[in-house]
């Protein structure tokens, strides 16, 4: 990509040529009154520290903790995320997708970025790549490979196009050895890319 | 419209990059490009799939070679010129050279929160009736409209199965052009890798598809 | 494979912009591209199917972004390293590092008018039957293979009629890997516009297919 | 575009960064022995000044004056264009594609710039462009109306996509008012645009 949105942070006397278009509609969007600084400042810090993968480990760990919660979750996602707080948008429409020994679940959005925001907060780079949208509907396997991820033969891939507004969370296989584990002590192991379906979950240490 | 957006199955754009550690943002300017594309959203001056629509008219090769905040970046100047809301005079200067047009809405600092935990839901009640079920076997239309659409090109022609029934919702190809939200059906379907590609493989492919998108076989 | 190269039916590049009263050549490094591409051709290390895998092996994004002899050079280079006829060093310095490697053939100015008005034909006499003849309902086959071919993805799974049949010609997906010339029977199979896109029309699309890309209907 | 092929050639002294890479490569062919200098140069001279649309044009006007070469034309076009002298390279298998008031044909190279060489030289740049090479299979009216052509909605328009070694040459409609015209006048008709479908020949003035 020409920009690979790496360009880390300069300061104001040396902004690249994106980040002086940036800051040039941002003052144009606050001088014509359409947007409040205070609010924008707001976004940011909900998506930066308050909303992540984090939310969805705590409703991974549950899932594995407490079979009538695991039910709830696969019969209605969407209010059983609700329950632990984690609501609203990009998260309207939740389905939760249990992996098993048999069957491993990937989620991917091939026309953009759809991604469950509540639950995992905004998607990584890779999740918006073209690399990653072109190539996980025709290569799957390939693509975990290059996630480290061999997957056995006897094993159905089942790949999630987010072409709508329903948005995806993986459950992963909760790992051997964690049968005493508090949900916090779960909640540890489950990696963002878990719950995409580009990783599993870490095996206790 | 058979625009750039639409990626699956295209080979050629090299290997996926994880990046360990990574940080929610690489630069400032992103922090800045996702909070007031969101704040604009919320104006209520364009819906969702309007928005998807002008990231998707952008120039392929400009498309390709952006990151997704550059795109977002782009299309909200689209969208915003298209509305009347700026003027490209403005977008080149930063400053405001017409006086801006009312807008519906404007999120204060006081209403994020609870615009962020309403979202947009896009189901919509509706006396339609669906025409498929759970277990029926259904081909995606091989359509190529030259407006908005949700069904990618790799589906189209293409047989399934429906394994979820949705209920109504708004109907991109439509709400993207302001001709209504039209609340169709909506369905999991599940293809197989082999229909898709032709290849040999256990695996399946699950898109979501509205009815006008399928025909039953 | 679904390279860049295979560009049918994408939106996005922008109008056609045919030039006025275009000159054969538009700066002095394309003649010399065009040269040194054929005359390495006519050495004899790689057929044509093999020079147009090089090309569609290119990543998508320069693919796309680059003029057509800027394609070929890249693609020269690809394949004469491939061959070990040069190396990477050599390509950055422009200066011989390594003893040539023996060529089959050196096309020298005396040779260029034959061997032009020779060309390269690509039909072979083979006793293979044809199993389809003109006035036959075909339809091309939905597959996506990892290597070289020429059936193109909006074709794929689409239902034509033979028009043309050509004999038996050098078979690209085998030809490009160094497989062999395999030769197949060739066909011209007309499509409407209707059954590829979907729309109304009076229109039709032609395509040279060879028969694996077919099945009967 | 990043290149448009359209950077005129600069002093030695200037060369751009994509023809110093050319010059470098053309040292190392040259050095290593693959290729002969004066055949490079034959070569572009061949394309440059000997090969090129007034072949075709040669074709169509005898066609259109002699109804035994139209015959032979639809039948063996390879044989019926060399019976002229032009063969060989990217002419190997000719096929002519006969314009009437209710077909227009027009021909596509959508996989690389398939063209036939003998008989209209080297494609011209929007030949190999993306835009074309896309949107003439989906769209063949769109683009035609780009090179000034509104075809009447009752003209069946034929595209061929040129996917194998067969090479198509368009024979536009002669144009009325040439019926005394010589084979050398009615070749002045005949543009290269014409001969590939994307124009129709000139009317006498």
């Amino acid at each position: 990509m020409a920009h690979d949105g790496h360009d880390h942070d300069h300061g104001a006397s040396e902004l690249s040529p994106i980040a002086l278009r940036v800051k040039a509609m941002e003052s144009l969007l606050v001088e014509k009154g359409y947007v409040d600084p205070a609010a924008l400042d707001l976004l940011i810090d909900t998506y930066e520290t308050k909303i992540g993968p984090r939310n969805g480990a705590r409703v991974v760990a549950k899932a594995w903790s407490d079979p009538a919660y695991a039910e709830w979750l696969k019969t209605d996602a969407t209010a059983a995320i609700v329950s632990l707080g984690y609501e609203g948008r990009q998260g309207e429409h939740m389905v939760a997708l249990f992996n098993t020994p048999q069957v491993h679940n990937m989620v991917v959005c091939t026309l953009c970025s759809c991604y469950p925001w509540p639950v995992l907060g905004l998607p990584p780079v890779w999740y918006k790549s073209m690399p990653y949208r072109s190539r996980a509907v025709i290569d799957p396997r390939g693509v975990l490979v290059e996630f480290g991820i061999s997957l056995p033969e006897n094993v159905e891939l089942r790949v999630w196009d987010s072409t709508a507004e329903v948005r995806y969370l993986v459950i992963p296989l909760r790992p051997a050895g964690t049968e005493d584990w508090s949900e916090e002590q779960l909640a540890s192991l489950v990696t963002r890319d878990s719950m995409i379906g580009t990783g599993l979950a870490k095996h206790p240490a | 419209m058979n625009g750039p957006q639409d990626m699956g199955g295209q080979i050629g754009f090299g290997p996926v990059r994880p990046e360990t550690d990574e940080p929610v943002f690489h630069a400032d300017w992103e922090r800045r490009v996702l909070a007031f594309t969101l704040a604009m959203g919320a104006t209520g001056s364009w819906n969702i799939d309007a928005s998807r629509h002008a990231r998707e008219k952008i120039p392929a090769l400009n498309y390709w070679s952006s990151s997704y905040y550059e795109i977002w970046l782009e299309a909200l100047a689209r969208l915003m010129i298209e509305h009347g809301l700026i003027d490209p005079a403005e977008v080149a200067s930063g400053r405001m050279q017409a006086p801006a047009k009312p807008v519906k809405r404007l999120l204060t600092a006081e209403m994020v929160p609870a615009t962020l935990a309403k979202g947009g839901p896009a189901n919509r009640p509706s006396n339609r009736q669906n025409l498929f079920s759970v277990g029926d076997k259904v081909r995606a239309r091989n359509i190529h409209p030259e407006g908005h659409t949700r069904l990618p090109r790799y589906a189209r022609g293409k047989a399934g199965e429906i394994v979820v029934a949705h209920g109504t919702h708004i109907f991109p190809d439509s709400a993207a052009h302001g001709k209504g939200e039209d609340p169709q059906w909506l369905y999991t379907v599940r293809f197989s890798a082999r229909e898709l590609w032709g290849r040999e493989s256990p695996d399946h492919v699950h898109i979501d598809l509205w009815e006008p998108y399928l025909e039953p076989i």
